[in-house]
């Protein structure tokens, strides 16, 4: 939770509530993916997704589930940067998102861990 | 219905309908129009102005305090004696439960999120909360979920768990009446209230401040409070897990945490406490930020380095979700996971360690006036020290398999809780009761509650740590003179003296609500600046105007008040503070440049209605009666849905036309022509 | 809106409702409760009236109210309600004679259509200027259409799609899944291209679509799901005492070979490769006996390192033998048993028992023996 | 000077001798271990404790405000915060690591001469001494309840669990405490130097008797252990024809024999407590009389002064005193008789048979029998005769 | 199903936070400190908060997964295929809001319009395939309380089909709302929002489908 200081901006408003001020541009439309960028996106997703099935009914050993966790992370990370705009807006709405990702998975890692779940 | 004849033959041209006049919104929706009212029970009722909210979640949660104060009344009346007989085993383990749960979840956190309610936006020069609507839904929630909890008592016993409600004895078999399934679906209802609460004063926090106020000239308490909306916010989700699978144990009869099954009950502790430690901090970090901002203005310095105890807030916040476990040293985790908690718990204390030496140094070297509001934050030092200090004592595992469950673990968190958050409120009331209400509490009456107070806890909880070292547990509703023991240290002399010493607390607190009686009949109006002050809440009016600031201050210091009252004349290091313009010079500079149009939400009744939806649902589930939870749940989504598709400030059609014959006060809120 | 005689009647109302729901959970005596109910809900149909016609207290006498009294003013529009609250009686009385569901539909049909009518009703008669009468319709009227709207959308795609997919045999349904997906995402594309395509052609589109899938939904929902065979469990074979065979039940098709972590594991039992069948328990030496606490749920590990696929079995002394309806039959007693799923080689099972009566009271012992390995046994002693 | 009184008291606890359940009275290897790792602590927290009191008072003393002009406005010292912030932290790895190694060695198992199981359940402790080499050698397990014999110097380990809620098993004055999960056991390193009575009580919240569920450990001498224990596992004696002990078995076979047990005696298969008590069990009665505490270890068998005679004798003389077990003088027959007639009154349990639903009609505690005078003498006889 | 049926009367009181989110401070919001909406940082912080939820139930599951009584385990009754081709349904709604939320962008309210109903109907879909799943599980004898595994299995993927059926609710009443004009605030922005708690519910199902169904017990 730790604010980091480079998060006050330059507040320009002079009158909080200024009648009629014009429209701000809203960052989240001016740039991210084009219509067929998603598309192409949909089809990675798609394609990871099918990777995993079948990895599942293959045999690989032990490194199985670790990759199951990789390809689940990176569609993860995928869907939250490119389909949710994470990546092309401010980075105060990174710091609330994965600041509350993280201290999910932390604390519930070290309460399956205090159960001997990994032992 | 009038029906119209019509005549058969010849097509009648529709007589061209007199336009009659257009009626006013009140004749048109009767009751359902859009309250507009600035006066009476509807202001209150449909208010979304966080001064407010912020007074009733104040009022609510004092009057809570003292329900559950008089509890503790009674459990101390139980043990004062051996073989007590005031209240039976049942009625006793009711009483603790819900003297623990009243206590924090009913007092402490809608006192701390009344305070800031109230105060964050006049502190960073906010008009009003980020989501106004949703703040007054908050509140509404939380007396709904209030009232569920309480409604236990009158039908059928309350919860008798303990406030932790450890499983299996929580579950049906071992609990059967429906005080645990209300203990659940009440603090779940009273969950929504702290986690939207939350979700309101971090964006308000983020988005609102004046100009020029950067995160590192915030107040102290408005980062305090930044740092317990935080917890809040990732802390509630947990417990609401906690309180989904409980609710589906008991009433859909699922295994979640029944042995038989093979369930492991220590997935309710894990749960429980993962909440349960970000919980005390977020009980007691408030108090630290009122309790930093009494000091430097009664020593007239600034607080001794702020940034130190601001990141120690936030270490303290960070920390806080790594220690839960040492609440379950003695039911059996492994020797490393004991370890590690451990030392994460010892790792606490430094954080506190520094807020507490910053509170001492702030002091030293300053021009102390002990108000009544400066004697309570003194009195938060000393006992907190004591309190915090203890809790050292027992982070160290092994001894704390000595100490756990007995009444030792009772007197620490007394003397952190009651000597912590409990004196840092009673510090903010008197700090700021001119602000809020515009007269100064009584001085004389505050001296006596103050004394009151601080012998009466001491000698409350102080013998509690004989007790608990004496080894009496927990939660015992009797204590007989065959374990008691005879030396200087027995159970007998310290249980009367502790129970005393409670009497001599509740008169201390009696003297608070003459106080307020006192001051409200007969209090002089305050002056504008009582204690020459330093933030920016006191450049308004006492009590504030509706819309807090005229225009909207533009910050340049931390302290801005002060800055703006005192000039530092000195050359080189010799340092002279010249006044330079009082309060009330500085309020006029503000009113001067006000702002023309000012745009205030509107009330509105659609918070109420969801909130009002809640506790429908809930007591279906509790009584199995499935349809009235369905009928709860088609309202709440009516209510909703009502409330999305109303505008946040109401447009003009809302206002009945002003009445031209009574020519009573259009409405206070500035109308755009 | 509320005049006098409303509040009046809705006061009844509540009140009548609280107290058939106070006497209901008080007493437990029906008729109270179905009398109480009955008022609330006369007075509640009264109080609708009322306020739909204002109370009707349009005098004579008061001329200018007469003259402002907006009822007068605008004539009613024509609305469909009626009709449909005739069908939905109809539905009920027809749902009486047939199927119970044409009764719930036909009732939801009128509560639907009557709160609708009585909504435009006053609505109409709220003002002279039409846009403000649709506006007052839609400020109370809209948060509740919205989502109702929505919901039955949602909820008859999600009922059709879910019986059609319950007809479908077990690899038909996700071929069928994929199909009804990529029909959807072709749709959205060709009307999201097709920019010309007039709103009414789509609207017609999507229609016949959506009368397909209910179409499908209602005939597979009808003549009934694909047969789901019920899965054999472990627990089915003690009571059928099963427990004995070697060979393999139904319950073992595919018996998960990892156990699961429970929290307190009493003791790990191995048949190793000589068919020597030896307990383990945790901080003591192996041993043929071990010593289970009363009353107490406990958990063994089965391992299996025999080269065939072999169970284990708890016989707890006996107990009465159970004909077809579960009545006891007198004098024949059967082998009280608990045993698990066939344990592969090297394989291993989890067994979870509890056992109440003491092993010193009952006439021969507990113990825990392979079926199909004989002289190896593993007695049980409960104190 | 309240809190410095606070403050004192707490350090002062040290050197008192008290109540019998006193954590700073340790009498086992595993207590003093604890002790020696916590007086110092609870030392440190009084010095810093002291010198942030004593920092205020001078304060309030030196800054009063007596007019002097407005102090400087200094927003801090870096340095001094620093060192003032490392200080506590070095204090604080001081602690950190001998707690670690004491946590450490308590958790060890594998040193364990002796191991005597333990059951916990509504509100009262069933021990239960398992067959094993250890503890001079058990060859046929047998169970007691409410007092657990130990031989002293021996390391004995608790293996315990629970069969209805969460309970904790905690004795003082020999080892910290450890709840006792149902579905999961857990132990707790006891031992103890000398002879004596250490006294303990349940400390997790286990309901209604959850202040009435105590429990104790008696350590006797090798010697004197071995013939208490030979004395457990001596055959049933039977009441001699006639006598009112001989009536007081019948009536135990028709009113107690339900749930109760007393190895030996043929109830004629009538044992089923697992009908009638939820936490399917009662209280092994074979050797009642060898115990001197009864409910829970609740209520005295032993009359004042009898009971004064055990407790206060010297470690020399108690295991003797102990192995006399309740004599027919020293027999507190008040309380035992109230409690054969009507045990819910004199402690609080769910045996109300019309609030039985949720636990299908099985009680948690012992119900009312309603026995009338003449039967509670037979039972009282019948009992007597259990030593 | 009637489990489902009052696990959404709960979960949707729960879910008040975003709706409530959208009544926000009127058309356009006014000049803030950091300069983005109000209701994006509280919609942003909402989703963070629900980790921690959804976070809590996984757990939970990850713990009981192994403890099914009776030999009735995920082994036994998990339905690759079916679940595989669910998840692809969820991903491409994912795609298909995303268009939707583009076209708000570019203020194309046919496109935004059947883009939002074209991702409720794929939405519904899945909604009907878990129910197909759990009506087929109880048939062959998985009940809600039959044992450890199968409570927390349905209660986790209770919750989170409970999540998607409140989206679904949530796209079909903005695209009424948007066709009769009733959204009071921007509308790009109510659409935005919609999204974002879409994509939420998405990645949940995709960390849910490969920790509950593909890694086995």
């Amino acid at each position: 939770m730790s604010e980091s200081t480079t998060l006050d901006e330059t507040a320009t408003g002079t009158d909080a509530t200024a009648q009629h001020s014009p429209e701000p541009p809203d960052d989240g439309h001016a740039h991210g993916a084009t219509d067929g960028q998603y598309i192409v996106i949909a089809l990675i997703l798609a394609v990871i997704t099918a990777a995993e099935v079948s990895l599942s009914y293959m045999d690989v050993g032990p490194i199985f589930i670790p990759a199951l966790l990789v390809m689940m992370a990176v569609k993860f990370v995928i869907v939250v940067s490119y389909f949710m705009h994470l990546k092309f807006d401010n980075r105060i709405f990174s710091f609330l998102f994965y600041s509350g990702l993280l201290l999910a998975l932390g604390v519930y890692v070290l309460a399956l861990a205090t159960f001997e779940f990994f032992a | 219905m009038a029906i119209i004849e019509r005549p058969a033959t010849e097509p009648v041209v529709a007589p061209t309908p007199t336009p009659a006049p257009i009626v006013t919104p009140s004749e048109a929706f009767g009751t359902f129009r859009r309250p507009v009212e600035t006066t009476g029970w509807r202001a209150w009722v449909f208010t979304v102005d966080h001064k407010k909210i912020g007074v009733m979640y104040g009022a609510a949660a004092l009057f809570f305090f003292v329900v559950a104060g008089l509890e503790a009344l009674l459990i101390r009346a139980q043990l004062a004696g051996p073989e007590g007989t005031v209240l039976s085993a049942d009625v006793y383990n009711q009483m603790f439960t819900m003297h623990a749960t009243t206590m924090i979840f009913l007092f402490a956190i809608p006192m701390a999120a009344g305070l800031a309610n109230y105060l964050v936006p006049l502190q960073i020069g906010a008009r009003d909360v980020a989501f106004p609507r949703i703040n007054a839904f908050g509140f509404w929630c939380f007396l709904a979920g209030g009232i569920v909890l309480n409604l236990s008592w009158f039908l059928g016993g309350a919860a008798d768990g303990g406030w932790f409600m450890y499983q299996p004895n929580a579950s049906v078999p071992f609990s059967p009446t429906n005080g645990v399934d209300f203990w659940a679906l009440g603090l779940q209802i009273a969950g929504i209230a702290s986690l939207t609460g939350a979700i309101n004063l971090i964006v308000t926090i983020l988005n609102m401040r004046a100009p020029g106020m950067s995160l590192m000239r915030m107040p102290v308490f408005t980062w305090m409070i930044l740092v317990t909306q935080f917890l809040l916010v990732f802390a509630i989700p947990v417990i609401t897990v906690a309180f989904f699978l409980l609710t589906f144990q008991r009433s859909f009869d699922a295994a979640f945490f029944s042995p038989a099954a093979g369930a492991d009950p220590l997935l309710w502790q894990h749960l429980f406490w993962i909440f349960g430690h970000p919980e005390v901090y977020i009980l007691v970090l408030p108090s630290f930020g009122i309790v930093s901002e009494v000091l430097p203005v009664f020593s007239k310095k600034p607080l001794f380095g702020y940034p130190f105890v601001v990141f120690s807030g936030i270490a303290i916040g960070f920390l806080g979700w790594g220690v839960w476990a040492h609440h379950m040293f003695a039911s059996g985790l492994g020797p490393v996971s004991v370890a590690v908690f451990a030392t994460a718990t010892m790792a606490i204390a430094v954080p506190t360690g520094v807020k507490i030496i910053n509170w001492t140094l702030t002091m030293w070297g300053g021009k102390l006036r002990f108000t009544t509001a400066m004697l309570f934050a003194m009195g938060l030092v000393v006992q907190f020290t004591i309190g915090g200090l203890s809790g050292v004592t027992h982070s160290v595992a092994p001894s704390d398999t000595q100490q756990t469950d007995t009444y030792y673990i009772v007197a620490h968190f007394h003397y952190v809780l009651f000597g912590g958050s409990v004196l840092g409120f009673f510090a903010g009331f008197y700090y700021w009761w001119p602000k809020v209400f515009g007269k100064c509490l009584s001085e004389r009456l505050g001296r006596w509650n103050f004394w009151l107070m601080i012998i009466g806890m001491n000698l409350t909880f102080g013998p509690m740590h004989i007790l608990g070292l004496q080894g009496q547990p927990r939660r015992m509703y009797i204590w007989t003179t065959e374990r008691s023991g005879e030396g200087f240290f027995n159970l007998g002399f310290w249980n009367l003296v502790s129970s005393i010493g409670a009497f001599i607390l509740a008169v201390g607190v009696l003297f608070f609500l003459t106080n307020i009686v006192h001051t409200h009949r007969k209090g002089a109006p305050a002056p504008l600046d009582p204690w020459d002050a330093r933030t920016l809440e006191w450049i308004t009016t006492n009590p504030p105007k509706e819309h807090n600031f005229d225009r909207v201050p533009t910050v340049s210091h931390l302290d801005e008040f002060f800055h703006r009252k005192y000039e530092d004349v000195g050359e080189g290091d010799a340092h002279d503070l010249r006044a330079v313009a009082t309060a009330e010079e500085v309020l006029a500079a503000e009113q001067a440049q006000a702002d023309a149009q000012i745009h205030m939400p509107s009330p509105s009744y659609w918070p109420i209605v969801v909130a009002a939806t809640l506790p429908v649902i809930a007591l279906g589930i509790i009584y199995g009666v499935y349809i009235v939870s369905i009928v709860g749940a088609l309202l709440m989504v009516f209510g909703i849905f009502g409330w999305a598709m109303e505008p946040g400030t109401a447009p003009d059609s809302d206002f009945d036309p002003s009445p031209v014959d009574d020519g009573g006060p259009t409405t206070e809120l500035v109308r755009s022509e | 809106m509320l005049t006098n005689g409303s509040k009046l009647l809705l006061a009844g109302t509540t009140l009548a409702a609280v107290a058939a729901i106070v006497y209901g959970v008080t007493q437990d005596g029906t008729l109270g409760v179905v009398g109480l109910l009955s008022a609330a809900i006369a007075l509640g149909l009264l109080a609708g009236i009322v306020i739909a016609t204002r109370d009707g207290n349009v005098s004579a006498m008061d001329e200018a109210a007469a003259q402002t009294a907006v009822a007068t003013h605008v004539a009613p529009e024509g609305n469909i309600w009626p009709l449909i609250v005739a069908g939905g009686a109809a539905l009920v009385v027809l749902g009486l004679v047939t199927q119970s569901a044409f009764v719930m539909l036909g009732i939801g049909l009128l509560l639907i259509a009557g709160l609708q009518w009585m909504v435009d009703a006053w609505s109409q008669s709220a003002s002279a200027d039409g846009t403000f009468n649709r506006d007052a319709r839609a400020r109370f009227a809209g948060p509740l259409e919205f989502p109702l709207l929505a919901t039955a959308v949602g909820g008859v795609v999600v009922f059709s799609f879910s019986r059609i997919m319950l007809f479908l045999s077990k690899t038909a349904g996700p071929v069928g899944f994929v199909v009804a997906a990529l029909l959807i995402l072709a749709g959205g594309f060709l009307f999201a291209s097709q920019r010309s395509m007039r709103s009414t052609a789509v609207a017609g589109l999507t229609a016949f679509a959506a009368l397909g899938l209910v179409a499908g939904g209602v005939a597979a929902g009808l003549d009934g799901e694909r047969f789901i065979e019920e899965h054999e469990t472990t627990g089915l074979l003690g009571e059928e005492s099963e427990c004995d065979t070697t060979d393999e039940t139904h319950a073992d098709e595919n018996a998960s070979q990892t156990v699961g972590n429970k929290a307190a594991i009493m003791a790990d039992i191995t048949l190793d490769a000589e068919g020597e069948l030896t307990s383990k328990a945790p901080g003591q030496q192996a041993s043929q006996r071990i010593v289970v606490g009363r009353g107490n749920p406990s958990n063994i590990i089965f391992h299996n390192e025999s080269d065939e696929p072999r169970r284990i079995t708890l016989t707890t002394g006996q107990r009465p033998l159970l004909d077809e309806e579960g009545e006891e039959i007198e004098g024949q007693t059967t082998p009280d048993q608990r045993c698990t799923a066939l344990a592969e080689e090297g394989g291993s099972q989890l067994l979870t028992f509890r056992i109440d009566k003491r092993s010193a009271v009952a006439d021969e012992a507990f113990e825990l023996t392979v079926p199909g390995v004989e002289g190896q046994a593993i007695e049980v002693v409960v104190p | 000077m309240l809190a410095v009184g606070a403050i004192a008291a707490v350090t002062l606890t040290a050197c008192a001798e008290d109540a019998p359940q006193d954590t700073w009275q340790p009498e086992g290897e595993n207590s003093t271990r604890i002790h020696n790792l916590q007086w110092p602590v609870f030392a440190i927290a009084g010095v810093v404790g002291l010198l942030v009191f004593l920092a205020i008072v001078w304060v309030v003393i030196r800054y009063r405000d007596r007019g002097q002009p407005i102090p400087k406005q200094s927003h801090g010292k870096p340095a001094l915060e620093i060192a003032l912030t490392i200080l506590p932290a070095l204090i604080l790895v001081g602690v950190a690591v001998p707690t670690v190694g004491t946590l450490m060695a308590l958790a060890e198992t594998d040193d364990t001469e002796c191991s005597v199981n333990v059951y916990g359940q509504q509100w009262w402790w069933e021990v239960e001494y398992p067959e094993q080499k250890g503890c001079g050698g058990i060859d046929r397990e047998f169970v007691t309840s409410g007092q657990m014999v130990i031989p002293t110097g021996t390391k004995v380990l608790v293996s315990g669990t629970s069969r209805d809620v969460i309970h904790s098993w905690w004795i003082p004055a020999l080892n910290g405490k450890k709840d006792m999960v149902p579905g999961r056991v857990h132990t707790v390193r006891t031992q103890a130097d000398e002879p004596g009575i250490y006294a303990g009580q349940c400390t997790e919240f286990c309901g209604l008797s959850h202040a009435n569920m105590r429990m104790e450990v008696v350590a006797l001498d090798p010697g004197d252990f071995e013939t208490w224990k030979a004395n457990q596992l001596k055959p049933y004696a039977a009441p001699e024809e006639g006598s009112i002990a001989a009536e007081g078995e019948s009536a135990f076979i028709s009113q107690c024999a339900r749930c109760h047990v007393v190895d030996g005696l043929d109830d004629g298969g009538v044992n089923a407590p697992e009908q009638f008590v939820y936490s399917r069990t009662a209280p092994n009665l074979t050797n009642l009389m060898t115990r001197n505490t009864f409910a829970g270890a609740t209520f005295d068998l032993l009359t004042d002064e009898c009971r004064e005679r055990v407790w206060e004798a010297t470690p020399e003389e108690f295991g003797e005193r102990y192995l006399e077990g309740v004599t027919p003088e020293c027999l507190n027959e008040v309380d035992l008789r109230a409690w054969i007639k009507n045990a819910p009154a004199m402690k609080p349990m769910y045996t109300d048979g019309t609030k039985l639903g949720p636990t299908d009609g099985r009680s948690r505690g012992m119900p009312a029998l309603g026995l009338n005078d003449d039967q509670a003498d037979q039972l009282v006889a019948y009992l007597l005769e259990r030593n | 199903m009637s489990d489902a049926a009052t696990l959404e009367a709960q979960v949707a009181h729960d879910d008040h936070g975003d709706h409530g989110g959208h009544g926000g401070n009127g058309a356009g919001h006014p000049p803030t400190t950091t300069g983005l909406s109000h209701n994006k940082l509280g919609m942003w912080l909402f989703l963070g908060s629900e980790c921690l939820l959804f976070g809590g139930l996984i757990s939970t599951y990850m713990l009981y997964r192994g403890r099914a009584s009776e030999n009735l385990g995920p082994d036994q009754i998990y339905d690759l295929p079916f679940t595989s081709v669910s998840s692809f349904v969820l991903l491409m709604s994912s795609l298909t809001m995303v268009l939707a939320v583009s076209a708000a962008g570019r203020k194309d309210v046919r496109n935004v319009k059947l883009w939002l109903t074209v991702t409720a109907l794929l939405g519904a879909t899945f909604v009907g395939g878990q129910v197909y799943e759990f009506t087929s599980f109880y048939r062959e004898g998985l009940g809600f309380t039959t044992s450890l595994f199968s409570s927390s299995f349905y209660a986790l993927t209770g919750f989170h089909g409970v999540h998607v059926s409140v989206g679904i609710i949530m796209l079909l009443a903005v695209v009424g709302m948007i066709s009769r004009d009733r959204i009071p605030g921007d509308r790009a922005e109510v659409v935005e929002l919609v999204g974002l708690y879409w994509h939420f519910v998405d990645i949940v199902w995709i960390v849910i489908f490969t920790l509950v169904y593909l890694i086995p017990a």
